[in-house]
């Protein structure tokens, strides 16, 4: 059988997690939604999940490190994402927008 | 070692002369002033008869003495305590015969001064306490044997001078620029003379103990032997200078740092001796000075410049002193000029501008200048090369006699001229007329005052130019003869001041004005007598001058 | 994998009893009946401060602190009986000794969990303040307002506090990944908790946003990380010493690293609010409640800064370079210009500040420049297995002092803004005519924050100073010792509107008794600390020792 | 001066004693109720004499003959770092400490009518009294600095609660120019640290170690100490802190501040750079010579120009420090002799001129400026009086403390650098100029405003400590030798580093300006 690892080198796998991330920071940084931030944030994470998988996939199988560490870092970033989205209701309550430039109360 | 020191075992006459007055001053200030501060000034009286009596004593007692071969004149009632340690500065006075005149001087001064502040109004008692402040410092200048206790009387001689004129003396815009010219004019001269003998101090330093006793360091300039330095002054100045450096760089010889050393000196006493050309806060300074002041200032303040130059200039510097004769003469031939034509212009030209110009006290100012100017003539003739011993001896004993006469002289024409500006609020010369006929007595002593001021025979002042153009005539032989036409300027001056005061038509405002008062006599009197006294019977006073002008002079002779 | 029960829950005691504390706090909370919300409020800080008391006492006889230093080892004599005896093996029990001889990774202390957490001096010491700054919340935010939900504020404070305490000793990047979240995400919600107030739920949501982005970064960085230990196909590759080992024991440091550390970097950089990842600071300090502004800025900057030693220094120790100037290189020099830029930027900024809170924040940023001193200086340039006598000591010195200092000022401030409704720096005008023992406490706090002695601000910066000379960052303090002087105009700034302005309501500012003592024993330990530092230096060099090896 | 003579008084802590009865009457004035203004006063007064009288124990005991330090007390404080508490005094700190111990007390006097805020006036008040006699007294460099920036910042609420006249700028003013004062400082100190090697802030042992700091080192390092303390001693041109800060100062922090805390950096200078690093002083001696010339002219040039009289103060303080730093910087006997001399000459006659002007005269008048002014010493004559005699030594009269000063400071520079000397020299008569002008306009002429005559009588407190100021002018003017040999003897090892470490230098070359030959001379000790 010809597996992943032969047909695919790591390097293209890396790449595409690298440009992945980059689209995700470019996201959260560029957006003026928050949720837009948030999807952007999402899009980096799961960047590093694969960066992890493919690492643990081609280096190191017999190993559980790296599924594990994405697996926590799956669960962490959707409490994270709870946790976010809540605040943004938060916000939108008393606020009426989510948009973030006009969430500027502080300055200074 | 200190065999020119003659030390007082027992009572410190010198050191009580000096801070008697000092004492009456602190009295005088802090007691409280009853009616216009009568006890002030009879106590200040009182006490300032004092020292006369002291100095009077120690006058007659005064046995003069000299050692080293009579190179080396002694000091007596000698002080001498330790005093500032790390700099090896003494607590040292002496009396010799150059200061025992003008300590004489001083003390007579003093109290007459005082009998003519008796009228002064405004806070008499720090007037009084002023007073007797100056009196200290100027013997203190007179009396001290070490450079710091010397410089320290010095410069302290221009406080009560300064407070006298800025805030007793006349109009007030004035006065208070007299003052501070006079202050700041003389303070910063002085600065030379502290920075050269700082460096006395760091070249002696160099070669084995540094050392800020004038008879040490005027030993050392005459080659006599002093304990722990060897050397000659100017060698050791030199050899300082090389081991600085500034030889390296400046170039140049021993004599030429003395020279240097010896220029800053010569300015800071040709400023307190008020020379053309660094005579220009005297005027300023005498015209606007209340009276009493004026008698004390122009009396012995401006001596010490000229006692200077005989304590310090003439024996630690006699190599230079010989360069520089001529260059002295010739400044003491413009003073004589200059303040003689001055005097003469204010005296002939009456309304040339309103205000200073034709001012009594000015004029008086300016023959001081001119006065002053002989005793630099005669002090620059024995330092000068030729001319024997005794020539420039006599030289010297001129300007002590004239230092005194004129003291004497020149306090009674201010204290005269006070007591007229008194009666008739003006100083203006055009503003009287006539007085002859409403004040004879006052006019007569006037005269006489002014006849000894300009040397008359048979009056003190003549005694001094005498002995000064006899001696100076052979050393300075042209300066001599064209300062003789400051004689005649000077008298011409005179004599007109007092026909524009005394004759003419009287001035009707000024009738009926009072002739002479009790108080006026007692000022005067001691004045004119000691002048009569003295033209006619100088002896006493030559002989005590005579051994230590001799002494001073064998100096520059090496014998 | 070795797992001994016993022991290691032991060594973990402190984490488990502020996690059963965190729950009781909560449940207790459930069967308050119809108690007024202020009661329940009071009763929860209250709960949790004593807990965390407790917790306290148990760790500072855990680290040995008082065992070690004053009892003899022949009070702890078993056989001699009695109520020594009794108590000496209570106590030994619970003491965690200090394993002098390295762990299974070379990593030195007691490793639990094949190195997933260390307990070494370092741990011990971070616990005791992060306690300290918990509990001194606890009673700031006791006084400070009620909320609804008051349980769940302090259950979030303790479960950041045991986020902290898990920072302090991850020695694994899972673990620290998780402690991190653990940390942030207890803050974010504190931060926001006043919800009918504006500016703290904007305060919540920003530092959510840049919260979450970073940690985004810092994974990527720890994935590229671990991708290198998967590479070179180690036992435990998450473990920072297992990946350290590599290197030192002659393994190729691939450019990955250098990338990974810079990411690393960059997502820690927002922990701690460096340069120029300090964005969010001023306005979630300035937006959070002054009790969380607090704690943010002292316990969670410190772990922070914990988590960064532990990740550069046991992880890239042979990657670490040097900072002087001649001789750049590695993530020292990194360090060495963001902290140049950092406290510039945060002195300078904080110079026009008008709100205190903000210009605290500034300050805070500033700080963290000057903390990065004392990481820079871990080495001795040159030799990267040689400790600095000074590095790590100077570190901890700086972050006790500037946690106690920190956390008073805010104190201050929380206790002003309780009456006065504001935190402007005209809200402090005349402070000395309404309250002079405030005025006098916070001019304590700043004058220490500005590095004035005796107080213990000085000392910690001129022990960052000395480290970092020491490490040849000549340059850089001669930067800090001018930056020192820029940040004195605006500490002194707020002296002036204490003292020399005249104050708008002449009412006394009262303070409750829990701030006034948290404020009182603040101020204390900061001029203790700053007197008699040698009292305090034996636990602090303890942790060199440790690390050293 | 050893009047006592060893083993007469008990082995005691003196030197703690001293400063540490400021710090008890600061704890005791803030124990006090703040209503209690008399008790606080006396109180301050009281502390104050009591270390006044120590440190006059303390100079009585002295022996010049013996050990250079003595009432030597060692402790260790941080051994980890070097750092003792170490303190030990030498005839210049025992100098300093009785310039101390009166400025202090006659300024606890002349504080007597603060109403506002009393308690907190003089708690800060002693607690920089605290830092001012500790840094006199510290052996320790670190030990030095921690007092050093104690006196420093009690400074600034000093001001700005207090003074008047833009005080809150002056009061920033200075405490940030003293602040990056420190900052040099403290580089200096971690050089030192580190570049010995010994790990140790013990001075004693910085300046006496073996090979010794070498040339390049003390080339980098011994002007960021000097400059650092050399800022608190007003030097150009670093100097525009002080007439600013005088003039917003309260009386008697004006007196402490001209009177002692100037002082600090001079003895700084002295202590921590030329004393540690003797040829980095040699090397550097030309440079700072040249500024504290432009110091002493400069400064009394302004002074001349002002028309607050207070900024004229304030700048002949800034003309008077730097001579002093001058004294040091020409690095021989004389003349670091004649610094401090100044530095106990300037102190006393300035803290008498801040005593006149700002309590006798503003806070009677309300008004500094000149032209407002006048005639006082028909209201005032004892003011007038006082203030001649500071004025006097200020211009370096003869028979005054000023005087005696600038005598040896002048011999000492004209020893090695004439040139400067001379120019410097200038100052004398700018300096009487504008203290004549200024006792003309101030004191003398007509009453300018008959409101004056209104105006209270001067009250005990300050006459008293006018009387001891001028006393101290005067006496310390006729009579030096009450302090002299007891500096001579102290300085005279300093002296003797010095000339070894020119020779040195001679061998080694100088790297700053190298040979210098119009301004400095070859020889000169």
């Amino acid at each position: 059988m010809r597996s992943i690892v032969t047909a695919m080198p790591l390097e293209a796998i890396l790449t595409v997690a690298a440009g992945l991330f980059c689209i995700g920071l470019f996201g959260a940084l560029s957006r003026r939604n928050i949720v837009g931030i948030l999807m952007g944030v999402e899009l980096m994470l799961n960047a590093v999940n694969i960066n992890m998988i493919a690492f643990w996939r081609y280096l190191e199988p017999a190993n559980t490190s790296g599924l594990i560490f994405a697996i926590i870092a799956i669960t962490v970033a959707a409490a994270e994402a709870a946790v976010g989205l809540a605040m943004v209701i938060a916000v939108y309550r008393t606020r009426l927008t989510i948009n973030a430039d006009e969430v500027d109360t502080l300055r200074g | 070692m200190e065999t020119y020191l003659n030390q007082t075992g027992g009572v410190p006459w010198l050191s009580l002369l000096i801070f008697l007055p000092l004492i009456g001053a602190v009295l005088a200030a802090i007691t409280s002033e009853g009616r216009d501060g009568r006890v002030q000034k009879w106590g200040t009286f009182a006490l300032s008869l004092a020292p006369l009596g002291i100095a009077i004593f120690l006058a007659a007692t005064y046995t003069g003495g000299t050692t080293d071969d009579g190179r080396q004149q002694v000091y007596q009632f000698g002080e001498r305590l330790q005093w500032i340690t790390v700099l090896n500065a003494w607590y040292m006075l002496g009396l010799d015969g150059i200061s025992l005149p003008l300590v004489l001087l001083t003390t007579l001064m003093t109290p007459i001064a005082i009998l003519a502040s008796f009228n002064v109004r405004e806070l008499p008692r720090y007037f009084l306490a002023l007073i007797l402040l100056m009196e200290t410092a100027m013997l203190g200048v007179f009396l001290a044997l070490d450079f710091i206790l010397f410089f320290i009387f010095w410069e302290v001689s221009l406080i009560p001078g300064f407070f006298l004129i800025s805030s007793w003396g006349r109009a007030v815009e004035r006065r208070r620029y007299a003052a501070f010219k006079f202050f700041v004019y003389t303070m910063a001269g002085s600065v030379g003379m502290l920075l050269a003998f700082e460096f006395f101090y760091l070249a002696t330093r160099a070669a084995g103990r540094g050392t800020f006793d004038i008879v040490e360091l005027t030993r050392l300039a005459q080659g006599l032997p002093v304990q722990g330095i060897q050397g000659d002054l100017g060698q050791l100045v030199f050899a300082y200078m090389q081991q600085l450096g500034v030889v390296n760089v400046l170039g140049g010889s021993a004599n030429f740092y003395m020279g240097a050393l010896f220029l800053a000196i010569f300015v800071a006493l040709a400023v307190k001796l008020a020379v053309w050309p660094f005579h220009t806060w005297l005027p300023d300074a005498y015209a606007e000075a209340p009276t009493p002041a004026s008698m004390l200032i122009a009396g012995v303040l401006t001596k010490m410049g000229a006692f200077a130059m005989l304590r310090l200039m003439l024996p630690i510097f006699p190599e230079q002193m010989r360069q520089a004769a001529f260059v002295l003469g010739f400044f003491a031939f413009m003073s004589i000029i200059v303040g003689a034509w001055v005097a003469y212009n204010i005296a002939r030209v009456p309304f040339r501008r309103e205000g200073k110009l034709n001012d009594v006290k000015r004029l008086i100012s300016y023959l001081s200048i001119n006065h002053m100017g002989y005793v630099m003539l005669a002090i620059a003739a024995a330092g000068a090369e030729t001319g024997d011993l005794n020539t420039r001896a006599i030289a010297i004993n001129g300007a002590v006699m004239q230092m005194f006469a004129h003291g004497l002289s020149t306090s009674a024409l201010f204290f005269l001229a006070g007591s007229l500006a008194e009666r008739t609020g003006s100083y203006e010369l055009t503003a009287f007329g006539g007085l002859r006929m409403i004040a004879p007595i006052f006019a007569a002593l006037t005269g006489i005052a002014m006849f000894a001021n300009l040397g008359l025979p048979g009056l003190a002042g003549f005694v001094g130019e005498f002995f000064i153009f006899r001696g100076t005539w052979p050393a300075l032989t042209l300066w001599t003869i064209l300062s003789m036409l400051g004689l005649v300027i000077s008298a011409l001056a005179l004599l007109l001041m007092f026909q524009r005061i005394f004759s003419g038509p009287v001035n009707e405002r000024l009738r009926g004005l009072p002739d002479i008062s009790l108080r006026e006599w007692s000022v005067l009197l001691p004045l004119l007598a000691l002048l009569i006294v003295f033209g006619v019977y100088p002896l006493p006073l030559m002989q005590i001058a005579n051994e230590t002008a001799l002494a001073v002079v064998r100096f520059f002779s090496g014998a | 994998m070795q797992f001994s029960f016993f022991p290691d829950v032991l060594k973990i005691l402190p984490e488990l009893m502020l996690t059963l504390l965190a729950l009781m706090v909560v449940i207790f909370d459930l069967f308050s009946g119809d108690a007024s919300e202020e009661q329940r409020f009071a009763d929860a800080a209250s709960t949790t401060a004593l807990g965390l008391a407790l917790v306290f006492i148990l760790v500072v006889l855990q680290g040995g602190y008082i065992v070690n230093r004053f009892i003899t080892p022949a009070d702890l004599d078993p056989t001699t009986g009695g109520i020594g005896g009794f108590f000496s093996n209570i106590f030994r029990n619970l003491q965690v000794v200090t394993d002098p001889t390295p762990g299974p990774n070379g990593v030195p202390g007691n490793v639990l969990l094949n190195g997933a957490f260390v307990i070494d001096d370092l741990t011990m010491l971070s616990r005791l303040l992060f306690i300290v700054a918990a509990f001194v919340t606890a009673l700031l935010t006791r006084d400070y307002a009620s909320t609804a939900n008051p349980a769940e504020f302090f259950g979030l404070l303790l479960f950041g506090t045991i986020g902290m305490n898990l920072m302090a000793g991850a020695g694994e990047m899972i673990t620290a990944y998780l402690a991190l979240e653990l940390t942030s995400v207890s803050l974010y919600i504190m931060a926001g908790y006043f919800k009918g107030d504006l500016r703290s739920s904007e305060a919540g949501i920003k530092y959510y946003i840049f919260g979450a982005l970073s940690s985004g970064v810092l994974l990527y960085g720890l994935s590229l990380w671990y991708g290198y230990a998967a590479y070179n196909q180690i036992e435990n590759p998450t473990t920072f010493a297992a990946v350290r080992n590599v290197i030192t024991n002659g393994g190729e440091a691939s450019n990955l690293l250098y990338v990974a550390v810079v990411f690393i970097i960059a997502g820690m950089g927002y922990k701690v609010a460096v340069v120029p990842f300090h964005s969010w600071s001023p306005d979630v300090y300035q937006g959070a409640p002054t009790p969380v502004t607090a704690f943010l800025s002292t316990a969670s900057k410190t772990a922070g800064f914990v988590l960064l030693y532990r990740v550069l220094v046991t992880g890239f120790a042979p990657m670490a370079g040097s900072a002087v100037l001649s001789d750049f290189g590695g993530w020292t020099s990194l360090l060495a210009l963001i902290a140049f830029v950092t406290m510039t930027y945060g002195n300078l900024a904080a110079l026009r500040q008008t709100n205190t809170k903000r210009l605290l924040a500034y300050s805070s940023i500033a700080h963290a420049g000057f903390l990065l001193l004392g990481l820079i200086a871990t080495f001795v340039p040159g030799q990267t297995e040689d400790f600095s006598q000074f590095g790590v000591p100077s570190l901890l010195y700086y972050l006790v002092t500037y946690t106690f200092t920190n956390l008073g000022a805010f104190g201050v401030l929380a206790a002003i803004s309780r009456v006065v409704g504001g935190d402007d720096l005209s809200d402090l005008n005349g402070l000395y005519k309404r309250n002079l023992g405030l005025a006098v406490l916070m001019a304590v706090f700043v004058l220490s924050l500005a590095g004035i002695p005796p107080l213990s601000g000085f000392f910690a910066k001129f022990m960052v100073f000395q480290a970092a000379w020491e490490s040849g960052a000549v340059w850089l303090v001669v930067a800090a010792v001018l930056n020192t002087v820029i940040s004195l105009y605006f500490y002194l700034r707020v002296l002036k509107h204490m003292f020399m302005t005249d104050p708008s309501a002449e009412a006394r500012i009262p303070v409750p008794f829990g701030t006034r003592m948290s404020l009182v024993v603040s101020a204390i330990l900061v001029l203790v600390l700053g007197l008699t530092p040698s009292f305090f230096l034996p636990a602090i060099n303890a942790v060199t020792q440790t690390a050293a090896r | 001066m050893n009047l006592i003579p060893a083993g007469m008084l008990p082995n005691l802590p003196y030197l703690t004693f001293i400063w540490g009865v400021m710090l008890l009457g600061a704890i005791i004035i803030a124990f006090l109720p703040a209503s209690a203004k008399n008790a606080i006063r006396w109180t301050s007064t009281v502390v104050s004499f009591i270390s006044l009288v120590l440190s006059l124990l303390v100079y009585l005991a002295y022996d010049p003959n013996g050990p250079t330090f003595q009432f030597v007390e060692q402790a260790n404080w941080v051994p980890a770092f070097g750092i003792s508490y170490f303190l030990g005094a030498d005839g210049i700190s025992i100098a300093m400490l009785v310039l101390n111990g009166f400025v202090i007390f006659t300024g606890s006097l002349i504080s007597w009518n603060i109403e506002n805020r009393t308690k907190e006036y003089f708690v800060l008040l002693l607690i920089l009294v605290v830092g001012v006699y500790g840094v006199f007294v510290s052996l320790d460099l670190f030990l030095f600095f921690v007092f050093y920036e104690l006196a420093v910042l009690p400074m600034y609420l000093l001001i700005g609660i207090w003074g008047s006249t833009r005080k809150e700028y002056g009061a920033m003013k200075l405490t940030l120019y003293l602040m990056v004062g420190s900052a040099f400082i403290i580089v200096g100190m971690l050089a030192v640290y580190f570049g010995s090697g010994l790990r140790t802030f013990n001075m004693i042992d910085l300046a006496n170690f073996r090979p010794g700091f070498t040339a390049r080192f003390q080339y980098a390092f011994f002007m960021p100490m000097f400059v650092g303390f050399a800022i608190l001693a007003g030097m150009f041109p670093f100097h525009t802190w002080s007439p600013t800060g005088h003039v917003a100062a309260p009386t008697a922090v004006s007196m402490l501040h001209a009177g002692v805390l100037m002082k600090l950096g001079a003895f700084g200078c002295l202590r921590a750079a030329i004393w540690l690093m003797p040829e980095g002083a040699q090397m550097w001696a030309p440079v700072i010579i040249t500024l504290t010339l432009l110091n002493v002219v400069y400064g009394a040039y302004i002074a001349m120009a002002q028309r607050d009289f207070k900024y004229v103060i304030g700048y002949s303080s800034v003309s008077h420090m730097g001579l002093v730093v001058m004294g040091l910087a020409a690095l021989n006997s004389i003349s670091i002799n004649g610094a401090v001399l100044q530095m106990v000459a300037h102190g006393v006659m300035t803290a008498l001129f801040f005593a006149v002007v700002g309590r006798m005269i503003y806070d009677r008048t309300h008004t500094r400026q000149l032209p407002e002014l006048g005639g006082l010493a028909q209201v005032f004559p004892f003011a007038a009086f006082l203030f001649i005699i500071g004025g006097l030594s200020s211009m370096g009269m003869p028979g005054t403390a000023g005087f005696y000063a600038e005598f040896n400071i002048f011999m000492g520079v004209w020893a090695r650098f004439p040139l400067v000397a001379i120019l410097a020299g200038i100052a004398i008569p700018i300096t009487a100029a504008y203290i004549l002008r200024v006792i003309r306009q101030v004191f003398f002429g007509e009453v300018r405003n008959p409101h004056f005559w209104e105006l209270p009588k001067l009250t005990w407190q300050e006459k008293t400590s006018g009387v001891i100021l001028a006393t101290l002018v005067i006496l310390l003017g006729i009579f030096p030798d009450l302090i002299h040999p007891m500096i001579d003897s102290s300085v005279a090892p300093v002296v003797q580093r010095l000339d070894a470490a020119r020779q040195t230098l001679a061998t080694v070359g100088n790297p700053v300006l190298g040979e210098f030959p119009g301004l400095e001379v070859q020889g000169g000790q």
